[in-house]
């Protein structure tokens, strides 16, 4: 079972400009199915994110919540209906996967560092092979988001070196380091001792701050109370119910939403 | 439980590992009970198993003679198929008692390897076959040929003299094994297959169609081959160069298996002191006196083995030639018994 | 890193282990005692004309005394470097056992009862003999199958008889026996005309041959009717020894076959043939296995030359024996010579 | 199971052998003790039984004359070689046959192990295949029956095999031209090494620049685009040439196809192409593949080849085509076809300048045997090929193992950072599967180069044939011959391990 | 923003994946055609099987000359593998120069193994322990003694005419059963902390695993009787015996040493804080969980020690690779163009299936015992 918890963060959140302002669509989702084989994960997804969005995705586990937001990024390929990100349809074009990936970060439950490259090089790698940044100026901006994330003085170290949260810290740095329109959460947590889970969180919070668009599986639903401006509810593969964190906890529609409320908030 | 069945096993094991204590090596093989023999794993007529495993052959049969002279019995033999390469090893490790095997007598052979050559059963000489379709008529016309040869034998270092001392070239293929030898030759892998000449006599009459190789004329070397033991033991030394000279010494008085009952009752001194009813030989050898009586009996005298083997009867088909008795106008010649 | 040197160290203990098997001493009595000595103590059953015999100055000589220097050339370089004694009787298979004697290069005929009881060991055969014929030439015959109703010389009560009998009868001729109780009866009887001929071992005849007046007049005739093996005997249990005297027999053969002699053994040493190379010690090394240097062999034929040139010098026709090679020729030529090959 | 307990039960204290230092003391000095008594014993029985058999031991023998002749050898060899050339040529011949066999079976192993992690069931299923039957099925036996039953299916030898460029097949072997450079030749493989070393560093000043500004240096990628243009011109003369002569025989085809080739070349300059990359593409591999089918299939009539051919070959060149369509712009892309040309061009210009000539010595069929030329024995051949198949089979599990060792989520990791999928085996996949690969495929190195001591049962002339078989028997040194003979391979062994150890170190992961 | 608030009411069905006429072509479409690149190594798949298949199938099946053929069919133009040759020898192949009257012993040691291992592999069967203890300790006696007879009047059959596959798996199942405790005393030998066993067992274990089996057998053939005493002698068959086993232990060895290190420091000292011994610890705690760990490298050295069995012709003996040559080589009758060829299939077929048979039996297990650790 994945973890629940609802760990807060002890200081007042700056939702001053939290608001989305911006009538700019981040990401389209159409009437979009999938299928694992014979097995249909995703039913009918619909779903528009503006940027500046902050969205917080939870449900069961099982419901297609990791899919959805790996399909956002093409890591799984979607059968039927649309996606649109940043005005890019999602096809079997390579150039186009390219073309978004490089605009979306994405961070993982595991963290997926590069095991064999220091801190610094896993957060220049991208941004030299891929946006051709000079190195040098691709390890300044490593510097400004290892210390956004409070731990430049790790640069030299290796992953393994580290701990979980300082990890998973890194890995939103290194998607940060691609300077991303878009950032995706799997389940950053869940891997994480709850001590950890503070840190990654605040990091979290911060860039929420700075006005990143983001879409968050998570079941740190303090977060989601704090930062997010809507709650997806997902289970058998499709959307329940959304709504924004105050309207969703406090006052459930539907039938399964309360069912799953009332078991993780006791 | 565990500990008795251990025990068992232990002892089991043991069993394979055979003991002796130091002692001469007719007192060894006498407590054995039969006699280790090397031979080739088989050349035709010298020393070859049939589908039974049973060997037969002339070097085969020098081993039975001394096997019916220490036991009476020419079946008290075992045989270890051996290689070019093991043989000596082999022989100077004890793992046989005596080495009957087409092996060629040489200097360094005789004095640095530990081993003693009783005599030449058989007076060879290395020789080449070579496909009839090839039209080749003489040695000299093989340069740059292949040519097969076993490994670790004479045969190996003599072509290597031939063609260097003709200023011909050629290529060796070189085998461990005496089958894979002649296969490589049948299969086309080279030229020309040498090694003895009565090899290649055994070997020809083998193969599917032996009318589609011929034997050159050339004889390229000298190649004395006779049984090896291990330098050292003068008894075992001289029972075995006493059983080749009794074969020969047989053939030269006449004495053949047939007909030895009745030469028992011989006038000749030299065949009552080869069959024991005059004088006793045996005792010095360590064996009883009627030794060479058993050899004839039950193995016959050189010439039957000759004709048995590999004479002219035979598939093989040699001819004397050298390995006639020095009466005969051939070599072999033995000391007298007395 | 120290693991991999720890690993190493310990693989080159257990090689170490391995190496020291290598090494291990060979045992060479005979040859030291020789070499200490520093001389080369020969021995033959008696002197015989033609195999060894003493000359006014108490020089030996002979085909023996040769084989004897072969061995000393063989052994020392020098073949000046040996004592020879003729010893009678069986006292000369104790003085060999004993270390009076290193090489006994004639002893009597090779027999079963020789070679396995006495402690001795028979290397090889250096002469074959066997019974013969002397006759005058006037006699007419050159084989002893021509031989009919003749008066013949033998030696009584031994074997001798017996074969003349045999032979006789096999061959449907007739003959008169004269028999006599000793060797030397045989020459005085036959140089005064009691018989017609003599019978006996071929190495007796030839010394009888040597002493008549006119050795021309008379011919050995070339069969043999018995078989006797002559050749050096040593002391068992030696195997280096035996080597080292069977080894410089096969060579005086060995050299006559490939046609080294005295003369040329030096002009050869620029030889292509790889077995006159080896036989020169200018290919290969035969010589330290058997405790000598490596051109031992050389040394062999600088001092005696090749065994036909042996042969020639003291049985030869010079010589007035008159001895036809016969069984002694090689085996190439019809002989009964064959030596294993140097390699 | 319980220790050696025996010391006094009503002991007040410790009892002195029930104390684990000390008890670890005796333990050790027992073992020490049995083991030189153990050594001594057979040291003592080893020089007792030569003693006994009076023979010679030493090393002596090494510097004397061999006698004999080896088929096979780099190093100069007669008759008249000593033993311990005999022990050198044994000991090249055993590193010429495993490093043949360690490039092949790399070679093979690394694309039987990625085809059997292919999605494509045929290929996937065929690499399995290949695998399970390879491994489990004694070396020994795989070169008896390359050896004798292969030997014997091929052609005597005035029935050769004749393949183009003068390589014959026959039961003597594979006969190869051999080149005979002349004296300005060694100038070509000068220039030639000196160009490989230009080419290296012109790469790494390339990479190192791009890493640095973010781009490859603009003198490097113009000549990188004539480097393409030049590749291309000559690869399409070369597969133009051979498509005209095998289609049309007409006569004046080199110009023809010059003249086509021109035209591609021009076009891989322009935005079109993708499209003469896939004309190429298109007419070499309808080449390769009307030839090979061709020869596969010879039952069947020439049209029907042909069409499957051009059917298969247009899909490939559909492929290409596609995929050239997203390749980088040439500014991104690192100028491979500059290296190449780098590496061929400059000694071809050399050659030409200079006039040399690579004459080749042709193999001839004389009275018995080719002569000349370069002639690999079947033996070798069997071993080489024996030991690559049956290596590769392992190879190919470790590459498996190797490449699913890495974490999926690296590769995601990798997707969603945009790194593209050459980027993403570079600089992510391979190096992580490398550090598995690597070790196990040492190892799998030397056991190679240990197995190619079966080439003694086809009797290939290896270190264990020459000198622990026939040395060894020409001369009766046993223990001296096997003794170097396995001190070669612990020699070989312990310089893989210091290797490995160095390796190891170098790229052990650091933890916490 | 407007549509922020949203609850289905409907929910949505689960409906098959589209694009999906048939089960066997969205399974080609996936497996075969994903991508133009995978057509194309498809079709390319596809046409090499094509080549490849007829030929092997006539020479095993099609054109082959069955059992019950004759040896003029075997030499006809065309005609594939000769099972006839085989069938004709198969006696030689299992038991090599066994006596033909007395092939009932090997056959009841033959029946005898498989009635005591069978039971012991399958994991459900009960008396675990008996069953070991019959099969390691009681078994090998009592085949030893039918094989080489010289009791109870049963013929004495020396070793020497052993042979065939009841050589090769004689040596393969004592190797097997051998060099596993030799093996895994060398591994904690290696572990030691007493630096003199320590030492010995890495030396020992870096020796044999550094030279090739073949030099070994070579020794063992070679060399061995010069380090007897005078006149002992060593049978054959347990020469190769002692060469396979120790060359193999030193190899297994190093697969079990790779188990225990597997094992958490932790096992260690519960162990000791529970108050065991050495041996109680190794034998009850450490042990079975790192041999747990390393079946797949266990049972690799097996299968490689079954097929280095066909080495020992090095030290003379016939095993069933050996027997098939000789056949090959000497049995004249049989001669034609694909005699060898059948002869050295059967043996590789004979091989693969024990080879195949240990590496499946050994997922199998792996799987059973749900490890999860994969090398």
């Amino acid at each position: 079972m994945s973890q629940v918890s609802e760990t807060t963060v002890d200081r007042p959140v700056d939702t001053s400009h939290m608001q989305v302002s911006s009538t700019n669509v981040a990401i389209e989702v159409i009437g979009m199915h999938k299928w694992y084989s014979d097995f249909h994960v995703l039913r009918d997804i619909n779903l528009k994110v503006m940027e500046g969005e902050r969205i917080v995705i939870a449900g069961p586990s099982g419901s297609g919540k990791s899919t959805l937001i790996r399909c956002i990024n093409r890591l799984e390929e979607h059968q039927e209906g649309q996606i649109i990100v940043n005005g890019t349809e999602l096809t079997a074009d390579l150039k186009r996967i390219d073309e978004v990936r490089r605009e979306v970060g994405m961070v993982f439950q595991h963290f997926n560092l590069f095991p064999h490259l220091t801190i610094l090089q896993n957060l220049t790698l991208a941004p030299i092979w891929v946006r051709g940044i000079p190195k040098a100026e691709a390890e300044e901006t490593a510097m400004h988001y290892l210390e956004r994330v409070k731990i430049p003085e790790q640069a030299l170290k290796f992953p393994g070196q580290l701990s979980g949260g300082q990890q998973q810290r890194v890995a939103i740095a290194r998607s940060l380091c691609m300077q991303p329109r878009i950032m995706l959460f799997d389940e950053p947590t869940s891997a994480l001792d709850p001590e950890m889970v503070k840190e990654v969180l605040e990091v979290m919070i911060s860039l929420a701050e700075d006005g990143m668009t983001m879409i968050c599986v998570t079941h740190e639903m303090g977060f989601a109370r704090q930062v997010a401006n809507r709650v997806i509810f997902m289970d058998q593969g499709q959307i329940i119910e959304q709504n924004e964190p105050e309207a969703f906890f406090s006052n459930p529609q539907h039938e399964r939403t309360k069912l799953f409320l009332s078991q993780i908030l006791h | 439980m565990q500990k008795t069945l251990a025990t068992i096993a232990l002892a089991a094991s043991l069993g394979l590992v055979a003991t002796t204590a130091q002692a001469a090596i007719l007192d060894d093989v006498k407590a054995k009970g039969y006699l280790q023999c090397g031979v080739t794993g088989g050349v035709a007529g010298f020393s070859a198993p049939d589908s039974n495993n049973v060997w037969t052959g002339l070097e085969v049969d020098f081993c039975r003679a001394m096997a019916a002279a220490i036991f009476n019995d020419a079946d008290a033999v075992r045989y270890t198929s051996l290689t070019s390469q093991e043989r000596f090893t082999a022989l100077s490790a004890g793992e046989v008692d005596v080495l009957s095997r087409t092996t060629t007598w040489t200097m360094s052979r005789d004095t640095q390897l530990g081993i003693s050559f009783v005599g030449t059963m058989y007076y060879d000489g290395q020789g080449f076959m070579v496909r009839k379709a090839d039209g080749i008529e003489s040695a000299l016309d093989l340069s740059g040929a292949a040519i097969c040869i076993e490994s670790g034998t004479t045969t190996e270092l003599n072509a290597a003299d031939y063609f260097a001392a003709n200023s011909m070239e050629f290529n060796t293929v070189v085998f461990v094994d005496q089958d894979e030898v002649v296969k490589a030759y049948e299969d086309g892998r080279c030229d020309v297959y040498t090694t003895d000449s009565s090899a290649l006599a055994a070997e020809r009459s083998k193969f599917a169609n032996p009318a589609d190789h011929i034997i050159l004329p050339e004889i390229i070397s000298k190649e004395p081959l006779g049984p090896v033991v291990r330098a050292g033991d003068t008894t075992w030394f001289n029972i075995a160069r006493w059983t080749y000279f009794a074969l020969l010494e047989a053939e030269e008085l006449g004495v053949s298996s047939a007909n030895v009952d009745e030469m028992l009752g011989s006038d000749n001194p030299a065949v009552k002191r080869l069959l024991g009813v005059e004088g006793d030989f045996g005792t010095p050898l360590g064996l009883t006196k009627d030794w060479a009586y058993q050899i004839v009996k039950l193995v016959g005298n050189y010439a039957e083995s000759f004709e048995r083997n590999v004479g002219p009867s035979t598939p093989i088909g040699l001819e004397r030639g050298l390995n006639a008795l020095w009466k005969d106008g051939g070599i072999q010649y033995a000391a007298p018994i007395r | 890193m120290t693991r991999f040197f720890k690993r190493l160290l310990s693989l080159a203990a257990g090689f170490a282990c391995l190496l020291m098997l290598a090494v291990a001493p060979a045992s060479a009595q005979t040859l030291d005692m020789v070499r200490e000595r520093g001389f080369l103590i020969c021995a033959a059953t008696n002197a015989l004309p033609g195999f060894a015999q003493q000359d006014s100055q108490g020089r030996w000589s002979g085909f023996d005394v040769d084989l004897c220097r072969g061995i000393a050339a063989a052994i020392f370089g020098d073949p000046e470097k040996i004592e020879f004694r003729a010893l009678r009787g069986e006292t000369r298979f104790a003085s060999l056992q004993t270390g009076m004697v290193d090489v006994l290069t004639r002893n009597g005929p090779w027999t079963e009862r020789r070679d396995t009881l006495y402690g001795a060991a028979y290397v090889g055969t250096a002469f074959f003999d066997g019974q013969a014929f002397l006759v005058p030439q006037s006699l007419g015959a050159v084989s002893a199958f021509e031989l009919d109703d003749v008066s013949v010389c033998v030696i009584d009560g031994g074997e001798e008889l017996e074969r003349i009998q045999e032979f006789f009868f096999a061959n449907q001729a007739s003959y008169t026996e004269v028999p006599y109780e000793d060797v030397s009866d045989l020459a005085v009887a036959y140089q005064a005309g009691l018989c017609q001929a003599v019978s006996a071992s071929g190495r007796q005849l030839q010394a009888i041959r040597r002493a008549l007046p006119d050795p021309s007049a008379h011919r050995i005739l070339p069969e043999r009717i018995s078989k006797e093996l002559l050749g050096p005997v040593v002391r068992e249990g030696d195997p280096q020894w035996f080597n080292i005297v069977r080894w410089t027999l096969f060579t005086l053969i060995n050299a006559e076959e490939v046609g080294i002699t005295q003369a040329n053994v030096d002009s050869l040493l620029a030889a292509r043939t790889p077995a006159v190379r080896r036989i020169l010690g200018v290919e290969g090394d035969f010589g330290t296995p058997l405790g000598l240097a490596p051109s031992f062999m050389a040394n062999v034929l600088r001092a005696v030359g090749n065994y036909g040139e042996m042969y020639d010098r003291h049985f030869g026709p010079q010589t007035g024996a008159a001895l036809l090679r016969g069984q002694n020729a090689l085996w190439t030529n019809g002989g009964q010579l064959y030596a294993p090959p140097v390699r | 199971m319980t220790t050696l307990d025996t010391g006094p039960a009503a002991a007040p204290r410790v009892s002195f052998f029930n104390d684990p230092v000390i008890r670890g003391i005796i333990y050790q000095v027992v073992v020490a003790g049995l083991l030189i008594a153990f050594i001594a014993w057979i040291v003592g029985n080893t020089a007792a039984n030569l003693a006994a058999q009076n023979k010679t031991t030493g090393f002596d023998f090494l510097w004397k004359t061999a006698g004999f002749d080896i088929s096979f050898s780099l190093l100069p060899w007669s008759r008249a070689s000593f033993y311990w050339e005999a022990f050198l040529v044994g000991i090249t011949n055993t590193l010429l046959v495993a490093f043949i066999g360690i490039v092949l079976a790399t070679m093979l192993g690394f694309t039987i192990g990625i085809a059997r992690l292919s999605s494509n069931f045929i290929v996937s299923r065929l690499a399995t295949v290949y695998i399970e039957t390879i491994r489990n099925i004694p070396l020994l036996l795989q070169l008896f029956f390359w050896y004798f039953a292969v030997l014997k299916a091929m052609p005597a030898v005035r029935e050769s095999l004749a393949l183009p460029f003068d390589i014959f097949i026959n039961q003597r072997g594979l006969m190869l031209p051999r080149p005979t450079p002349d004296q300005e030749f060694t100038w070509v493989m000068v220039t030639f090494g000196l160009a490989v070393i230009v080419a290296i560093a012109l790469s790494v000043w390339a990479l190192r620049t791009r890493t640095l500004t973010g781009r490859y240096p603009r003198q490097i990628v113009l000549a990188g685009k004539a480097a393409d243009a030049c590749i291309t011109f000559l690869i399409a003369f070369v597969a133009l040439l051979v498509l005209l002569a095998v289609i049309f025989p007409i006569s004046n085809a080199p110009m023809l196809a010059a003249i086509l080739a021109v035209v591609i070349a021009a076009l891989s300059v322009t935005r079109f192409a993708a499209l003469a990359r896939g004309v190429l593409s298109f007419v070499i591999a309808f080449l390769i593949l009307d030839t090979a089918i061709g020869g596969m299939f010879s039952s069947l009539p020439g049209f029907v080849t042909t069409a499957v051919s051009a059917a298969v070959a247009l899909v490939i060149a559909r492929v290409v085509y596609s995929g050239a369509l997203e390749r980088p712009p040439s500014e991104a892309r690192f100028p491979l076809a500059l290296m190449a040309l780098i590496v061929i061009g400059v000694p071809a210009l050399v050659y030409w300048l200079t006039d040399a000539t690579l004459a080749f010595e042709v193999p001839v069929l004389e009275r018995f045997n080719f002569r000349g030329g370069l002639q690999l024995p079947p033996e070798f051949v069997a071993l080489a090929f024996g030991l690559t198949v049956y290596t590769a089979s392992f190879i190919a599990e470790t590459v498996r193992a190797g490449i699913q060792a890495v974490n999926k989520g690296q590769t995601e990791a990798a997707q969603s950072l945009g790194l593209k999928e050459g980027d993403r085996l570079r600089l992510v996949i391979v190096p992580q599967a490398m550090r598995v690969i690597v070790p196990p495929l040492t190892s799998q190195y030397l056991n190679l180069t240990k197995n190619s001591s079966l080439g003694a049962a086809i009797g290939y002339p290896e270190l264990v044939n020459v000198f622990a078989g026939t040395a060894l028997n020409q001369t009766g040194r046993a223990i001296e011959c096997i003794a170097l003979t396995m001190l070669v391979y612990l020699i070989f062994s312990l310089l893989t391990s210091v290797i490995m150890n160095w390796y190891n170190a170098r790229v052990s992961l650091v933890e916490r | 923003m407007t549509d922020i608030g949203f609850v289905r009411a409907d929910m949505v069905d689960a409906r098959p994946a589209p694009h999906r006429t048939s089960g066997a072509v969205a399974w080609a479409q996936k497996n075969l055609f994903a991508t133009p690149l995978d057509g194309v190594l498809t079709v390319l798949g596809a046409i090499f099987l094509l080549w490849i298949i007829p030929p092997i199938y006539n020479f095993f099946i099609g054109h082959a000359v069955g059992p019950a053929g004759t040896v003029e069919e075997c030499r006809m133009e065309n005609a594939g593998a000769c099972w006839a040759y085989i069938h004709s020898e198969m006696e030689f192949f299992i038991y090599g120069f066994y006596d033909i009257p007395e092939q009932w012993r090997p056959n009841i040691v033959f029946a005898l193994g498989a009635a005591l291992l069978i039971p012991l592999l399958m994991p459900k069967v009960p008396f675990k322990r008996t069953n070991a203890v019959l099969f390691l300790f009681v078994y090998p006696i009592v085949s030893y003694y039918l094989l080489a007879g010289g009791v109870f009047g049963l013929k004495p059959m020396p070793t020497e005419k052993w042979g065939g596959l009841l050589v090769t798996l004689i040596i393969s199942v004592v190797g097997i059963t051998l060099s596993f405790p030799i093996g895994i005393i060398l591994a904690l030998g290696r572990q030691s902390k007493m630096p003199v066993i320590k030492t010995l067992c890495i030396g020992f274990i870096e020796l044999v695993r550094a030279v090739p089996l073949i030099s070994v057998l070579f020794m063992a053939s070679i060399m061995l009787p010069l380090f007897m005493p005078q006149g002992m002698t060593i049978d054959k068959l347990l020469r190769a015996l002692v060469g396979v086993t120790l060359f193999t232990s030193a190899y297994m060895a190093e697969v079990v040493r790779g188990g225990l290190q597997a094992i958490p420091r932790g096992q260690y000292e519960a162990g000791a804080s529970l108050g065991l011994s050495y041996w109680q610890r190794m034998y009850f705690i450490i042990l079975p969980q790192a041999l747990k760990h390393v079946i797949p490298g266990i049972v690799n050295s097996f299968i490689a020690l079954f097929k280095d069995t066909s080495l020992v012709y090095i030290v003379g003996m016939k095993d069933l690779l050996e027997a098939v040559k000789t056949k090959n080589d000497t049995a004249l009758e049989w001669q034609s163009a694909n005699t060898a060829t059948t002869g050295y299939l059967f043996a590789a077929m004979v091989f693969w299936v024990f080879c195949f048979g240990m590496s499946r039996y050994s997922i199998y297990m792996e799987r059973r015992l749900n490890t999860g650790y994969k090398r």
